[in-house]
């Protein structure tokens, strides 16, 4: 198996995500294939403590499936539990 | 028919903006900031929001919402930003002919707003502590062993 | 609590006057005169209360409604006179800790509100007609024998 | 049997009973019992279309039971179907 070729990735964090990794985004290259890994990767690098099912992630103003696959030069954006209202 | 605010609202006009001959019945909701929440003394809240994502969901919901009940106008505002005590967070606001539709238009949106919108809240408490809603599992691994030894759920 | 009015309403400042930090969620409901009802065009509506009975009424549906969701805040106003399309014919606002007590506790009182007070509501049609509302068997004998031969419902 | 005394009542008419009557109320002195015999009596001199059953009572700012009695000297409001809001 050889290694998959990166990705560059923008991540952005809010609300809990951002006060934990201390930034409000970032721009990554990625070996990760689908945006489960790709979150595996970054609770690692920042020890996020939300677990990914209490997230919901969305690739360029869409909400995405944890399955879908990583594409290079997207806009990821991590979405912790809402309290609107 | 959504929009997010930096600056305090003025409910009076976003009513008249909903004015219509059809209408019988107009059914408004506002979220204000209130001093306490689950027993504890609330100074303030800082609302963060996801703009774009925030105003496409929500132009989803309030279509929704008007394909359901046959809304005849509808509209809907948020706060972000630090809000005081007595503030007002959310407004919504919905006409319709008759007042069953108004109100369950106006309860669909808030609802779904609340559950749906990518809209984060964190609250200020006397004693100078914060905390996120809804992100009683937020903490990291090392702040999460140090709540399991206490009493409260993880 | 509750009032009949004679002028216009001015709603922010009814609306200013529910503000409490206890509160998290304020509901309003208006009756607006719309222009149709049961296909038929309306130019205007006309009130009448009868204003002792209306009050004591009213105020015991406000404090029913207090009772059962624990409203922080109540208040409703009808109009009485002639109004015009657009025009404002009752306001209801409540406040609570929560917004589902909020949603029901202010259909509550517009419900009974409706069903109960002693206020009557006249509608005049573009035809030149007008009719009392709720009052299909309210005509005269002369005049019920007169629509019993059209295909109206007595 | 004799004949009941005479009770002096104030009645109030409203909405279709005010244009039906053509007068806003009236002070009459009446044999009727109760608050039943009292409409049916009005309704034969004012030639109102209202069942009774469609109509409810008050007496001195009280709702009250048509079989209530007939109290002298009191204010009696007739009430068609209402239609507030």
């Amino acid at each position: 198996m050889t290694e998959a070729p990166k990705k560059q990735v923008e991540i952005q964090y809010f609300a809990v995500l951002k006060e934990q990794s201390g930034i409000p985004g970032e721009t990554i290259q990625t070996s990760a294939q689908t945006l489960r890994q790709l979150y595996v990767q970054l609770k690692e690098k920042h020890k996020f403590g939300l677990p990914l099912e209490s997230l919901r992630v969305a690739v360029d103003d869409q909400f995405r499936s944890w399955d879908d696959l990583v594409e290079d030069r997207s806009k990821v954006v991590l979405i912790p539990p809402v309290a609107g209202g | 028919m959504f929009s997010i605010a930096t600056e305090s609202l003025d409910v009076n006009l976003l009513r008249l903006s909903l004015d219509d001959s059809r209408a019988g019945a107009y059914v408004s909701f506002e979220g204000w900031v209130r001093d306490h929440n689950e027993g504890r003394a609330v100074t303030r809240l800082e609302y963060e929001a996801h703009q774009s994502l925030a105003v496409s969901e929500a132009e989803r919901i309030l279509l929704e919402a008007k394909d359901r009940f046959g809304l005849i106008a509808f509209r809907c505002i948020h706060r972000v930003g630090t809000l005081a005590i007595g503030e007002l967070a959310v407004w919504v606001g919905v006409t319709a002919a008759h007042r069953a539709e108004a109100f369950e238009g106006c309860r669909y949106i808030i609802d779904e707003i609340k559950a749906r919108l990518p809209i984060w809240k964190k609250e200020h408490y006397a004693d100078g502590s914060s905390q996120w809603v809804n992100c009683q599992s937020c903490s990291s691994p090392q702040h999460q062993l140090a709540a399991a030894s206490g009493s409260g759920t993880p």
